[in-house]
């Protein structure tokens, strides 16, 4: 029993990972009708915010330390922060330690900014082309931009840990009254799960009860009664494609801490976003965020040992037998609309 | 900056000259060599196929610089490395059988398809007489079959499965690294030293055949000590995030959770498994524990400070070249070879090199070295002067190319993530020398069958 | 002739004649110069170029002809791959019954994939496909070890059964054979400082690329083809005009599967080994890639794009910075070096940018692939011709040439 | 004698009732009409007869063959062919090749893996598919992209499309809408000379009254989902209820 509940909490964690993408995947979608295989590397963009803040923070200055030998056996050049120097020890490592979530800050002006880049200078272009072509363009740029943070930051996982006071977990099962350590699950994930809620029902409360929103919704719908009604929806495509890129990016931003960020995991996340976005219904966002938690708590159950025993393989294949049966038990997802990129 | 390292066939340089003032064309039947891309002008020309693009980009660089490191040995330009310290003292920087060395690069992209299209492009364009590199077993075994067929010399790179030189070993195939067998020997005795004997461990396996085989060794070495193992979970490899897997452990009543992963997988299993604060816990009534059972220096960076703390074994590590004492207070003294490749290396580099550009550039030294043996280029001869050779002085202590599967044997590592780290470099430190006598086992474990060399033409 | 148009057989000449002497045009540098970094005649990669062909011009059937995209056709050339390899451990190395064996099985697995995935059309049919090669490989790296290698894959080994096959001598591997023609077995031509390889395999690939190339374009000129193509214009249309899509979908999905299986069993034949990453999603990806880079739905567009991608993922990755600083030599130093830090991120180990790059500039100004970008040129020199006379436009070039 | 018979027809979308209890019979080489008010069912009607939409209750007919839950493909090579509203026609191909297609559907049925035939060796198919383009007037267009021919020319082409299959029921729907005052009168032309030279049955569902009376020998009237009236075109001119059913319908 507690397995099963340890695994559902597992799977919503997971799968707010998954929501979060697939929301931006089908809000540009929903919105502009492209299909963007750039995505993933938005979120990979996003975690690389994280680690740039890092590493500017992190800005240090060296100091000989006689005692100590490098590898070479050279006196040891200590490494200090600025600052560490400047505010001292305590704060300046402070500082240092809350870099992650400080990188929110710097990440929504940098994501909506490049979301804008890539709205106005290339993805406009391809609104009217067939979605090969769009798939093809955008995995393009996923390439470039991901091979560019290659050429920085090398291929190698870097740690961005999470500040100190999340460390550890959280037994959930002793609160609950439970067997010690039955459920246990770490504060950052907690944090990741509320993170992942409050950005979905922010997005979902900001198209329902904004006349931005509700434009946008219009626009989605049909978007040329909408632009006959001489509303420039265009521009606000733009805004959406740059809260898109938002949302991704702080999907990547706050993920860092789980899983240190490489180059490739935007490429990691794409198949993954995409099976979850054409589950849950191309260009419905409840359905993203429906089939991203479903995903995620199936993917969770299917890593139990039991199951594994029972069925071998299982955990490699159960997000994409899913999909199959799914796709053919309700042919436009769970809550697709009709005629959406069936041509 | 301007050296020309990239050789044609040197078939060409001699005879097609002649031909050159010729209207008709010369047809030659499948060249009239003694075997594959045999070295007839005055350079030979290696073969370096190493991952340069996807996730072990950063591992195969590494190894580029290694190879780089040593050719520059080989052709006497600077100080000239572990050459200088290696037992056999037939390389005196005048390159291999006095032709210069050159040598040619590969991407591999850690797939075995794409690294066998790399490897056969250098033996068939740019007259390779030997390939070497590599990050992953199911490369090495590729290549290495490979280069069975086509006839040239196959020194493994990095790659730590028992299958290499196991069940899919090869006549024409050589591998200096260590193997999961050798891991688990050399893990087990420090583990139940440090953590007693009664203990119950939870593995987590890639679901391939390096996990298998890693799993395979470290539950054999451990559970005959007196561990008993509660579960073994095998994992996706292209799983990223690892909590549905650790966080059911605790439940389990294991105490020690055993990371059966590599590269990417260890580094997020490893990061997810302390995120959950395993390390903190009490079962059992004792303190719970992670092992890793192969580290990469290289990789561990990615885990940051989760390795702390975190046994588990490795081929070469730089530190030997300073000299340190064990928890235990045994004084190792500074290795002398070691000193010399971490000097050059971190000279011309900046910092120190990881076991793949170690193991590679011992590679490198120990082919042109037998090749100068053996006074011939022919793959034949390589394998006899390779089969059954001891040498020193190359990082490792004394060290036997054995004969009935052409692995090296040798004292293997155990380390540990250092509490305190100096540097970013200085990651890891050392527990134990397992000397090899306690790694060494029975070539017939493993079946395969070696065949007999091949020298192509 | 052979029941091609005219147009057609100068088309298929041409292909043919550009195979055959593939060796020659593939090597134009001299030995030892600075460019022969840049030949490509060398065995390896002529294979890969007409089985990478013949991969791309079956996708292109499907894809191009119907317009269904599918997103997992790697894993029709790994099944093939498997069944190829396996005839050759247990049967016999000669590469007739490995071919043969790996049509037939990535025939037989495409039917089941087909018939199950194209109850669905566009982006849910591209996921369907891409669901089943997932799981081919994902199964095929995992639990199927036993019968697939997992992560080593499989490679003849001398201990295999091998029944129509006598003992090998001792000391022999196992070498692919066509009756005895050793595959990897190559000719040398000198020419002065060229030097030319013709090699056995290469030529047997070569034939079989070209059979495929025939038999592509008759379906793209048969009432069939056409039938295939009016699936992609409209398929209402289609159904009101006494037509059943399905069965015709099918039949493509089926054709290509089988060529993509024939891709996978050559590769067999000419480099004795598989593996499971031969089926992972950017394998598929590659070959929509090669198609569309090429000009989907073009006859020679395909095989186009298929040449290009490997040619930059063997020649341009092996430049390594070396290499670079060779060919800037003759430049000042100073300007030597910025060259090579200009040129270093997109060549070696920066090839996937190169590539990146590639896509978006053919995407972006070139939607029709290379095969458009030749009929601008084409067309360019046309309208030199005919400037002067007051020629009405070209008429809207026929879409499958 | 009829060859078409709709009787007691009745199809539901949630609570709107499209059609209740529809009866009609198409005689054999007339030309039918059926004409009403927008929301009057004839859309829904046509698709209950080409195998779109299956009604809920009542039968649908041809040659004495029930259509009902027979597929749009089958019901097509049964002799029962369609003209949409605007042409449906296959823009990626050519004219040419847009004539071959229903020919070959003809011939060969509804597949066929033709893949290794040559079209050049079809004389046959060749000849009418010329033949049907001359009759049309476009063997000058032949060459062209379906995709760029103007409206009138896509209309007619979908016409030819329809006739090379030699149907023994056209079914048009709104065959002249959004024409051209010339181009309707063009199209009228066509189809009466069509109905002279091939003896073909057809039915117009149609909004313009003027096409209606220059064409059809039977006119029936529906409205709110059931016909009103059936008679003569002339008697239909001045019938009240029609007057009431269009009148109403404002």
């Amino acid at each position: 029993m507690d397995a099963i509940l340890l695994q559902i909490l597992n799977g919503l964690d997971k799968g707010s990972a998954y929501a979060l993408i697939a929301l931006g995947l089908t809000l540009i979608f929903g919105t502009l009708g492209v299909v963007n295989f750039a995505h993933g590397a938005l979120f990979m963009i996003g975690a690389f915010c994280a680690v740039t803040l890092q590493r500017f923070l992190s800005l240090s200055f060296e100091t000989v330390d006689p005692t100590q030998t490098d590898f070479l056996g050279n006196p040891l050049k200590v490494k200090t922060p600025y600052v560490e120097h400047w505010f001292g020890p305590e704060i300046g490592g402070a500082i240092i330690d809350w870099s992650v979530p400080l990188a929110i800050l710097v990440a929504i002006p940098v994501m909506v900014a490049v979301g804008f880049i890539m709205e106005r200078g290339l993805i406009k272009h391809f609104y009217r082309r067939p979605h090969a072509d769009q798939i093809l363009v955008t995995f393009g740029l996923a390439i470039v931009l991901q091979e560019i943070i290659k050429y920085f930051y090398g291929a190698n996982p870097i740690p961005t840990p999470a500040p100190d006071m999340f460390a550890g977990s959280l037994d959930f099962g002793a609160l609950v009254g439970m067997a010690e350590n039955s459920i246990i699950y770490p504060y950052w994930r907690l944090v990741y799960f509320a993170f992942a809620a409050v950005i979905i029902g922010s997005v979902f409360a900001f198209l329902q009860f904004t006349t931005f929103g509700m434009v946008v919704r219009a626009g989605m719908a049909d978007r040329e009664t909408v632009g006959l009604l001489g509303i420039n929806i265009d521009k606000r495509f733009t805004i959406m494609f740059g809260i898109a890129a938002a949302v991704a990016g702080l999907a990547g931003v706050m993920y860092t801490p789980i899983n240190a960020p490489n180059y490739h995991m935007g490429m990691d996340f794409l198949v993954l976003s995409f099976v979850v976005v054409v589950v849950g219904g191309m260009g419905s966002l409840p359905g993203a965020v429906l089939a991203g938690f479903l995903l995620g708590i199936l993917e969770s159950f299917a890593s139990m040992k039991e199951v594994i025993d029972l069925i071998p393989g299982i955990n490699q294949i159960i997000i994409y037998l899913v999909a199959i049966i799914i796709l053919l038990t309700r042919p436009r997802g769970l809550m697709g609309r009709k005629g959406v990129m069936e041509e | 900056m301007s050296n020309s390292n990239f050789t044609r066939r040197g078939v060409l340089k001699t005879s097609a000259v002649a031909g050159a003032g010729l209207a008709l064309p010369t047809i030659f039947t499948n060249r009239a060599n003694a075997f594959t891309n045999e070295p007839t002008g005055s350079t030979v020309t290696l073969g370096f196929n190493v991952p340069q693009t996807g996730p072990y980009a950063d591992e195969g660089a590494d190894e580029l610089r290694a190879y780089q490191l040593a050719v520059e040995h080989l052709n006497g330009e600077g100080d000239g490395g572990m050459i200088n310290t290696f037992s056999s003292k037939t390389l005196d920087g005048t390159g291999i059988l006095g032709k210069k060395v050159e040598y040619v690069t590969g991407d591999t992209q850690t797939k075995s398809d794409a690294a066998r299209a790399s490897a056969r492009s250098m033996i068939e364009k740019d007259g390779a007489i030997m390939i070497t590199g590599g990050s992953s077993s199911g490369v090495a075994v590729a290549v290495q079959a490979l280069c069975q067929e086509a006839g040239v010399i196959f020194m493994a790179g990095l790659t730590h499965s028992n299958d290499t030189t196991g069940k899919d070993k090869k006549a024409n195939g050589f591998r200096h690294f260590f193997n999961s067998y050798m891991s688990g020997a050399a893990l087990a005795p420090v583990l139940a030293n440090a953590y007693g004997n009664d203990r119950k461990a939870y593995h987590l396996t890639a679901d391939y055949n390096w996990g298998y085989t890693t799993e395979e060794a470290v539950r054999n070495s451990t559970e005959a000590l007196g561990w008993e193992t509660v579960a073994a979970v095998k994992t996706p490899l292209t799983q990223t995030d690892f909590s549905s897997y650790i966080a059911p452990v605790l439940q389990s009543g294991a105490d020690v959770l055993v990371l059966n992963h590599y590269g990417g997988n260890m580094v997020n299993s490893l990061t997810n498994a302390v995120q959950f604060g395993l390390r903190d816990k009490m079962v059992n009534d004792k303190n719970f524990e992670i092992v890793v059972p192969l580290y990469s220096r290289l990789m561990a960076r990615g885990a940051g400070a989760n390795v702390k703390g975190i046994y588990g074994s490795t081929n070469w590590h730089w530190s030997l070249s300073q000299g340190f004492t064990t928890p235990d207070g045994t004084e190792v003294a500074p290795d002398a070879a070691s000193a010399a490749f971490v000097k050059s290396f971190g000279e011309k580099y900046g910092f120190p090199p990881s076991q793949a550009a170690h193991t590679c550039y011992c590679q490198t030294i120990l082919y042109a070295d037998a090749v100068n043996r053996a006074g011939s280029f022919n793959p034949c001869a390589v394998v006899e002067a390779l089969e059954g050779f001891e040498f020193d002085g190359l990082g490792n202590g004394p060290t036997l190319y054995r004969a009935e599967d052409h692995q090296c044997f040798k004292d293997v590592l155990v380390v540990r993530g250092k509490e305190n780290p100096q540097s970013e470099f200085d990651l890891l430190e050392v527990v134990e020398v397992t000397p090899v006598g306690q790694v060494t086992y029975d070539p017939s474990i493993f079946g395969g069958d070696l065949g007999s060399c091949n020298p192509g033409a | 002739m052979l029941g091609l148009g005219k147009k057609d057989i100068a088309l298929f000449m041409i292909v043919a004649l550009l195979t055959l002497l593939a060796p020659f045009i593939l090597n134009p540098f001299p030995e030892g110069s600075e460019l022969a970094q840049f030949n490509a005649g060398y065995p390896d990669l002529m294979q890969r170029f007409v089985i990478f062909g013949i991969f791309a011009i079956g996708f292109n059937i499907l894809f191009g002809l119907t317009g269904y995209l599918s997103f997992g056709h790697a894993a029709f050339l790994g099944v093939g791959s498997y069944a190829a390899i396996w005839m050759m451990k247990l049967l016999t190395m000669n590469v007739i019954p490995a071919i043969i064996m790996a049509v037939i099985v990535a025939g037989l697995f495409s039917v089941l994939v087909g018939y199950i995935s194209l109850r669905r059309s566009g982006i849910y049919f591209a996921i369907l496909t891409l669901a089943f090669a997932q799981m081919s490989y994902a199964l095929a790296y995992s639990v199927l070890t036993p019968i697939t290698g997992g992560e080593t894959g499989l490679q003849p080994k001398v201990s295999d059964p091998r029944l129509f096959d006598g003992a090998l001598a001792e000391g022999a591997t196992p070498q692919a054979n066509l009756f005895g023609l050793d595959m990897g077995a190559s000719y040398e031509m000198a020419v002065g400082n060229w030097l030319f390889t013709f090699n056995a395999g290469y030529y047997v690939a070569a034939a079989v690329m070209l059979a495929s190339f025939y038999v592509a374009i008759r379906i793209f000129r048969s009432p069939f083809g056409i039938m295939l193509r009016a699936v992609k214009s409209n398929q209402q249309r289609m159904n009101y005009t006494g037509l059943n899509s399905k069965p015709y979908t099918l039949a493509a999905f089926v054709i290509s599967g089988m060529y993509a299986g024939l891709a996978g069993g050559l590769m067999v034949a000419m480099d004795t080994q598989v593996g499971p990453e031969r089926m992972f999603w950017t394998a598929s990806g590659e070959v929509v890639l090669m198609t569309i880079l090429g000009g989907a739905g073009t006859l020679i567009g395909p095989v186009l794009g298929a040449g290009m991608i490997k040619y930059m993922e063997n020649i341009v990755s092996k430049i390594n910075s070396d290499i670079l600083h060779t060919w800037f030599a003759f430049l000042p130093d100073g300007l030597e070096d910025v060259l090579v830090a200009m040129v270093y991120p997109f060549v070696g180990k920066g090839w996937h940018l190169t590539l990146g790059i590639v896509f978006m500039l053919v995407v972006i100004f070139l939607p029709g692939g290379l095969v458009e970008g030749g009929q601008r040129i084409m067309n360019l020199f046309r309208r030199k011709k005919r400037a002067g006379d007051d020629s009405t436009p070209a008429p809207k070039s026929h879409p499958a040439e | 004698m009829s060859i078409l018979e709709i009787k007691g027809v009745s199809k539901r979308f949630g609570g709107l009732k499209a059609l209740d209890d529809v009866n009609i019979s198409v005689a054999e080489n007339a030309v039918h009409a059926i004409i009403g008010p927008n929301g009057a069912g004839k859309s829904t009607l046509l698709n209950c007869l080409v195998g779109k939409l299956i009604p809920d209750t009542g039968s649908v007919t041809f040659q004495g063959q029930s259509l009902l839950g027979i597929k749009p493909h089958q019901i097509n090579q049964m002799g029962v062919s369609r003209v949409f509203q605007t042409p449906e026609i296959f823009g990626d191909l050519s004219v040419w090749e847009n004539v071959l297609i229903p020919l070959f559907a003809r011939r060969d049925g509804a597949f066929r893996m033709h893949a290794f035939e040559t079209i050049a060796n079809e004389a046959d198919i060749c000849d009418k598919a010329e033949q049907m383009l001359i009759d049309v007037n476009m063997q000058d267009k032949m060459h062209m992209h379906a995709a760029s021919l103007s409206r009138g020319d896509k209309r007619r082409l979908e016409m030819a499309m329809c006739l090379s299959q030699e149907p023994k029921l056209l079914l048009l729907d709104e065959p002249t809408a959004g024409m051209a005052r010339a181009d309707t009168n063009n199209t009228i032309d066509l189809l009466k000379e069509i109905q002279a030279s091939r003896n073909i049955t057809m039915a117009i569902i149609e909004h313009d009254m003027h096409v209606v009376f220059s064409l059809a020998e039977r006119v029936t009237v529906m409205a709110q989902g059931t016909p009103l009236v059936e008679d003569t075109p002339d008697n239909i001119k001045g019938h009240p209820k029609v007057q009431e059913a269009y009148l109403g319908g404002h």
